[in-house]
């Protein structure tokens, strides 16, 4: 009998997930494993990830990789699968508390935040602390990812956080606002414009991802100031590398969803196999696969690769 | 109060100055209205002269700006055609206000729908759909309207003359005080239509007083014990059938003549 | 003037007496079984969407095997719809009034957010917290019903405004907090009632699944056996007509927006039992969802025609369509394809009964 | 074609065996047609009898499910009311056909605008309003309609009578073969019945063929050469108005008599 | 039968040769400057969004500041809001019909994925994968008004199934894949064309805005002023009457869904210049959007009234409010729930004026 397993993603539009889906479905077949994937609607829906937890229940899967869009809202669902015998592996996003699932593959998105950060406040040198930010998060409904790496960001460069569980709290005169994209262009071109309406003075943009920060950069290219701002972003997606090498993005922190979603399918053939459980990297309580600071300006402290060497790694 | 000397006795339905404006058009100036008990009172005018808003003004379903309605004497401000209906005043509209979804039977009883007797009507508010289906099927018979077959058929399946019927057989089934018909002929036929005129004579035979908006003289003139003629947006006057031909009448009402009780008064 | 040839005036009323009295009798044709399939059908609104989720149940057991018709999976489609089949239930009220309730996914979450957080942040006893949710629904559909019915604003702008503002408010209010599945049980299970079970073999239905079912088939009385029923009806078929007929239109068109909230309320409280937390963000595509229903269902967006039978069918159909394909394992993105194509092809099929059956 | 005996030529407008199922009910059950060059037809019959569809039948606005229409002897198949405009049949629909939102003007020439000369019209297309605006108000004034003060005034701000007008003023000003009223007066003033009857007398002196459905025997037997007689989906018989009664029409038409021409054929 | 008292018979149509032919007046009331404002604003249908824009510019600008009113910011809100322009200049053509149009979003995206596709996958011509693009958008348009005018299916049902359909077959056929600005720009900066701008001191017109105005300014004069327009206006009013007077209903409402198809493609061109990369999850608002441009600019949602002008000054309110309030700081959430209140209220002020002034 094959062994059934089942991906679920927050979305199948973003290529973040595609590419995670691309390497689940290459793992699965190597090992003969039967993989189904599915998705939400938009970042957000978690009713059609519970739907499908449920499905994969019923269909007699071994193991659900899943990447959660309610961390909170989907750990009942989380939860009967795992009474139900299945493994539940949650990729890139956390469930709350962690433990819910058996194992979490994830990047360490506030250190990704934390790296960019670094690297922003390093370039400008004595300049950062007359800085001007320009913050281009995710959502209004603050998910978790958004979160961390927006903390990390303003941790690296040297911001009080106040609380760290949210964005849009800290009163640092330096942050000249947050703005939602969506993560997207269009979402990014907007909030750019609606903050440099607000101040036109911003030279440091910090944006969720690298179809945000595209998005941004057209903005400031329209009104001529694309080569004074430094823009920092995180992913890693071969679009957000390339836009390094041509230096629309300064430096951008580069995640590996194909291998958290390999070494997940891997873990579930172990666990159908003979029951063992993936372990969690020391003294973190998920499994790292780690994070590199891709860009073509190093600077001193801060480690990181060229985009060369990130176009080899990259995804999407 | 110039027409006391109909020798009759206080009006039923009274309506005084009233005034209705749509935007810039003045569709009621100032009109009045008298019906007597047990009469049959037509209204005649032009196309426009105001006669179907007045005749909503009454009946609740156009609130006039200024003017008063009396019912028996005393005033009455009916804001929707369901209070003028419990007041006991019933009106065929030129739109005939048919549901064309439901059925023939549902159209009759909307709005006084009969619910079963005991527990079922009273608890779970159950309809008594076979008691209403018979009570519409035989006033309908009564109306001739024999061409319809299936009571439950839906309404928007009729004719335009049977449609008319279903109209006018719901006045006839539930007013109590006026009844009210405006252009209740327009789409007939021969036959249907001496059968509504028939109707119109049984119903004053029971007592109750009649308002006939009509376009057709020879009807007018056939069964109106009074004619008020509307012109321009106000009553004209009254005649008597009996005292004035429809030569007369026509007159008044296209303006070729003024009438002289007019010139005098 | 043109002379005329008869002067007799009226007298030619007078043969009326003798006209012929039979019934004209229009039907003398031979019926097919085609014709009276189509008959049948069309006499009863929800038949269509009946047959096309039992041959859909058929044909996905075909294809999955044996896995798709366990008990447990038939159920799971059961829980899977619920919360569609109770805001599609609140959708068919204002559909029927030729409305449209583009806020009842929105009130859902408001009135699930409110029984949440008055329980946890305000510490009220949760069985006040869940009063306080159905009020704040209510108050919702009031809102709505007031500004169709008295302000007389089109309903599909009035609840695309509510929509956004009660979204918005949500928001506020809530500030985006998850209130864990773990903190309600310890201290509010009855916020999540209607997430418990009961098992019969294989099959789990939920107290959620049990009252959906209900709910549809009270309304479904209600609204063929009762005045309001009717007046809903007839208000969605003509609201003039019905205006002048006697029926008070804005009495009925407000307390079919409040009920409408009602419902709503009521599916945010069955929606904290299905996802066991408390989530400002879970019902986004409520209002589609239970639109498609309702579609499926044979409802008429134009108001006064459909059962609300059909809407429940036609929650269900999507939901064997999703769960079937699932277990198939195609990309999602199909099954939205195809609940597109099988929405436009339910209601041509509907077209075409009623065009050629009366 | 037992017609001849009238003693005139060959028909204008020719029906043959139309039938028209609406579901259960059969609206035509093989009705035959029959007009002449420079007649008034009138059409009666009780309501339901399918004069309605008869004429939406032969003007396109249904399609039958059987039978075929001629026209000058040539069979024609209209699909859509255009086509049948297109080859001269204007209609004046019982329901009217006018678009609420629109005005008057823009009502009349809804279908066939007339586009300004020159450039404007050719390439940018431009619609000559004023051109059709002055055209709208003569044509509204010869039939009387005065009281509408503003050709650019939306239809719906029209009482039932005035929209009458508009629609019958319409046809008239575009026939080119026939022209066929459903009902033209039903809901007019006496006034205004008295100017549309004038119209149709005036249209057939200027030649062209008139088919009148009507409920109003008196106006029948006045301007009709001939009456076709429709009773249960089909032709009964086609009467002389100078040979036969009011009081034979009405039997006819009601089943109380048998027409004994049809006794003998 | 009840003895008639006058058997004249028709005689009494002899008087009408007397009658009055004087031309009823009814119109001699003394005239307010409210009224007459009332009666002004009436016949201008897009007269009421203009007022609300200006005088939300001037609050803004009262409270923003002079930042406010600087070109550049003026003409931002310009760019801001082109795409919705475009979308709601193709929503308005739907809406007059009495139709409503689900799938422009879908379209536009669509089309802007092929035209990029095209050029990159495939390696067509820039010139011939935007007519390529033109085209997929004049299909959908044309699968849209088939169904809505032959099949006779309610428009809404159409397009929704049909935003379903267009957007999964957008997702399917570009695998998610975006193409970068930097890549656009290099080989095909046809595809970004509409970004090209033109500075005028402070100000910036990108071409995409100059194209939505010119696009807005010729509909309002087709819509107004040739037979399409006119029929347009008729069907959207009363279809039956409409066909019946002589207007080819089916193919006016095919054009109406064609157009409405082309522009979305075109509006997806102008989304390359806008957002420089191609993105296939790009427009996901452009329904909500548009509609709410639409009913802000005083279109009725039943058809046949309302002017396209309208629409463009709905789309500047919706983004002069949201400039306007994110550059006082506000929570985006307010911005929702402004616009919110501001859909309401625009239609009811609407709704007012068309009550009082005939
Ligand atoms: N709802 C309305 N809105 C605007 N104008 C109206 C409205 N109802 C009536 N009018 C106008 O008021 C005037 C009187 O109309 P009304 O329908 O009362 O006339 P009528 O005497 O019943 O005519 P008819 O014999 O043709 O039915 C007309 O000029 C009409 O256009
Ligand atoms: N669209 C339709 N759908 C169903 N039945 C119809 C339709 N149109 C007409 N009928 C039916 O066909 C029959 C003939 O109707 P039609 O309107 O032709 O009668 P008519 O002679 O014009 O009557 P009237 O004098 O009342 O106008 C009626 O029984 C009517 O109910
Ligand atoms: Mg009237
Ligand atoms: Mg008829």
């Amino acid at each position: 009998e094959t062994i059934g397993a089942c991906l679920i993603t927050k979305t199948d539009t973003n290529p973040f997930f595609v590419k995670m889906k691309e390497g689940a479905t290459a793992k699965a077949k190597e090992l003969g494993i039967e993989l189904k994937s599915y998705a939400g609607r938009i970042d957000g829906d978690s009713e059609s990830q519970v739907a499908a937890i449920e499905t994969c229940i019923v269909d007699g899967a071994k193991g659900i990789l899943i990447t959660a869009s309610d961390t909170k809202g989907i750990v009942p669902a989380v939860q009967q699968a795992r009474d139900a015998g299945l493994l539940v592996i949650a990729l890139d996003t956390p469930l709350e508390p962690i433990d819910s699932a058996d194992a979490t593959f994830a990047t360490d998105n506030f250190l990704a935040g934390e790296l960019i950060g670094q690297w922003a406040a390093a370039t400008l040198g004595d300049e950062a602390k007359n800085a001007k930010i320009a913050m281009l998060d995710l959502a209004v409904s603050q998910p978790s990812v958004g979160v961390l790496r927006d903390q990390g960001f303003l941790q690296g460069f040297g911001i009080d956080l106040k609380d760290p569980g949210k964005w849009g709290d800290e009163d640092d005169p330096r942050i000249v606002g947050n703005e939602v994209t969506a993560g997207n262009e269009e979402g990014g071109r907007t909030a750019m414009e609606n903050l440099l309406q607000k101040d036109p003075g911003i030279n440091v943009v910090y944006t969720i991802n690298e179809p945000a920060a595209a998005g941004a950069y057209e903005a400031l290219k329209a009104v001529g100031r694309e080569n004074d701002v430094l823009i920092v972003s995180v992913d890693g997606g071969c679009p957000g590398v390339q836009n390094i090498a041509d230096g629309v993005i300064g430096a951008t922190s580069q995640q590996y969803p194909l291998l958290m979603a390999s070494l997940g399918i891997e873990a579930i053939a172990a666990w159908a196999k003979d029951g063992t459980k993936p372990t969690n990297t020391e003294g973190k309580d998920f499994f790292d696969t780690g994070v590199a600071l891709v860009t073509d300006q190093p600077v001193d402290g801060v480690p990181s690769i060229d985009t060369k060497e990130g176009m080899d790694k990259c995804w999407g | 109060m110039d027409k006391k000397d109909f020798g009759m006795s206080e009006p039923i339905l009274t309506a005084r100055n009233l005034v209705k404006r749509f935007g810039r058009v003045v569709a009621l100036d100032h009109a009045n209205f008298d019906l007597y008990p047990g009469e049959i009172l037509a209204v005649i005018g032009d196309n426009g002269a105001g006669k179907s808003t007045m005749i909503k003004a009454i009946s609740g379903a156009v609130v006039p700006d200024e003017g008063e309605v009396l019912l028996e004497g005393k005033p009455v401000h009916f804001h929707t055609p369901l209070e003028a209906q419990q007041a006991g005043i019933e009106t065929v509209y030129q739109n005939l206000a048919l549901s064309p979804a439901l059925s023939i039977a549902d159209n009759m009883f909307l709005g006084r729908e009969w619910r079963k007797p005991g527990l079922a009507g009273k608890i779970f508010r159950q309809l008594d759909r076979s008691a209403m289906e018979r009570f519409a099927r035989d006033k309908l018979s009564e109306l001739g309207l024999l061409t319809i077959q299936n009571i439950g058929q839906a309404v928007e399946t009729l004719s335009g003359g049977q449609r008319q019927g279903v109209a006018v057989a719901r006045a006839a089934a539930f007013g109590s005080k006026v009844i009210i018909m405006d252009e209740p002929t327009a789409a007939l036929g021969v036959k249907e239509s001496r059968r509504v005129l028939d109707l119109i004579l049984d119903v004053k035979s029971r007592g109750l007083p009649i308002v006939l908006i009509s376009h057709n003289m020879p009807h007018v003139f056939e069964v109106a014990d009074r004619i008020h003629i509307h012109r321009l947006g106000r009553r004209l006057c009254v005649i008597n059938p009996k005292e004035h031909s429809m030569s007369d009448a026509v007159a008044y009402m296209t303006g070729a003549k003024v009438p002289e009780e007019l010139e005098a008064a | 003037m043109p002379d005329t040839t008869d002067k007799a005036g009226e007298d030619f009323e007078q043969v009326l007496d003798q006209s012929a009295t039979e019934v004209a009798s229009f039907d003398h044709r031979h019926h097919t079984p085609l014709e009276r399939l189509q008959h049948l059908l069309h006499s009863n609104p929800a038949a269509v969407p009946l047959i096309v989720l039992v041959m859909s149940l058929l044909i996905f057991g075909l294809i999955v095997g044996s896995k798709f018709f366990s008990p447990f999976a038939l159920t799971l489609i059961l829980q899977q719809v619920a919360i569609v089949g109770f805001v599609g239930a609140a959708q068919t009220l204002v559909i029927l009034t030729a409305g449209i309730d583009l806020s009842v996914g929105a009130i859902m979450v408001l009135s699930s957010v409110v029984m949440g957080q008055f329980t946890f942040r305000y510490g009220f006893p949760p069985e006040i917290a869940v009063l306080c949710g159905f009020a704040v629904g209510a108050a919702c559909g009031f809102i709505n019903g007031a500004l169709v019915a008295l302000v007389r604003l089109p309903p599909f702008i009035v609840t695309l405004g509510m929509w956004q503002i009660i979204l918005a408010s949500n928001f506020l209010y809530s500030a985006n907090e998850t209130i864990r599945s773990q903190d309600i049980s310890q201290s509010a299970p009855l916020l999540q009632f209607f997430g418990n079970k009961i098992s019969i073999g294989g099959a789990v239905l939920t107290f959620g699944v049990i009252t959906m079912v209900l709910l549809v088939l009270a309304l479904n009385y209600v609204l063929n056996h009762t005045s309001w029923g009717r007046h809903v009806y007839a208000v969605g078929d003509d609201p003039d007509a019905a205006e002048l007929a006697g029926v008070r239109v804005k009495r009925t068109l407000i307390s079919v927006y409040v009920c409408a909230g009602l419902i709503c309320a009521l599916a945010g409280w069955v929606l904290i039992g299905r996802i066991g937390s408390v989530s400002p963000t879970a019902g986004q595509f409520a209002n589609i969802e239970s639109i498609t229903a309702v579609v499926i269902g044979g409802i008429s967006l134009f108001g006064g025609r459909g059962s609300i039978l059909g809407m429940m069918f036609g929650a269900l159909i999507v939901g064997v369509f999703s769960l079937g394909l699932r277990m198939i394992g195609t990309d999602p993105q199909w099954t939205y394809l195809l609940i597109g194509l099988l929405i436009i092809s339910a209601v041509a099929i509907d077209q075409w009964i009623r065009k050629i059956s009366v």
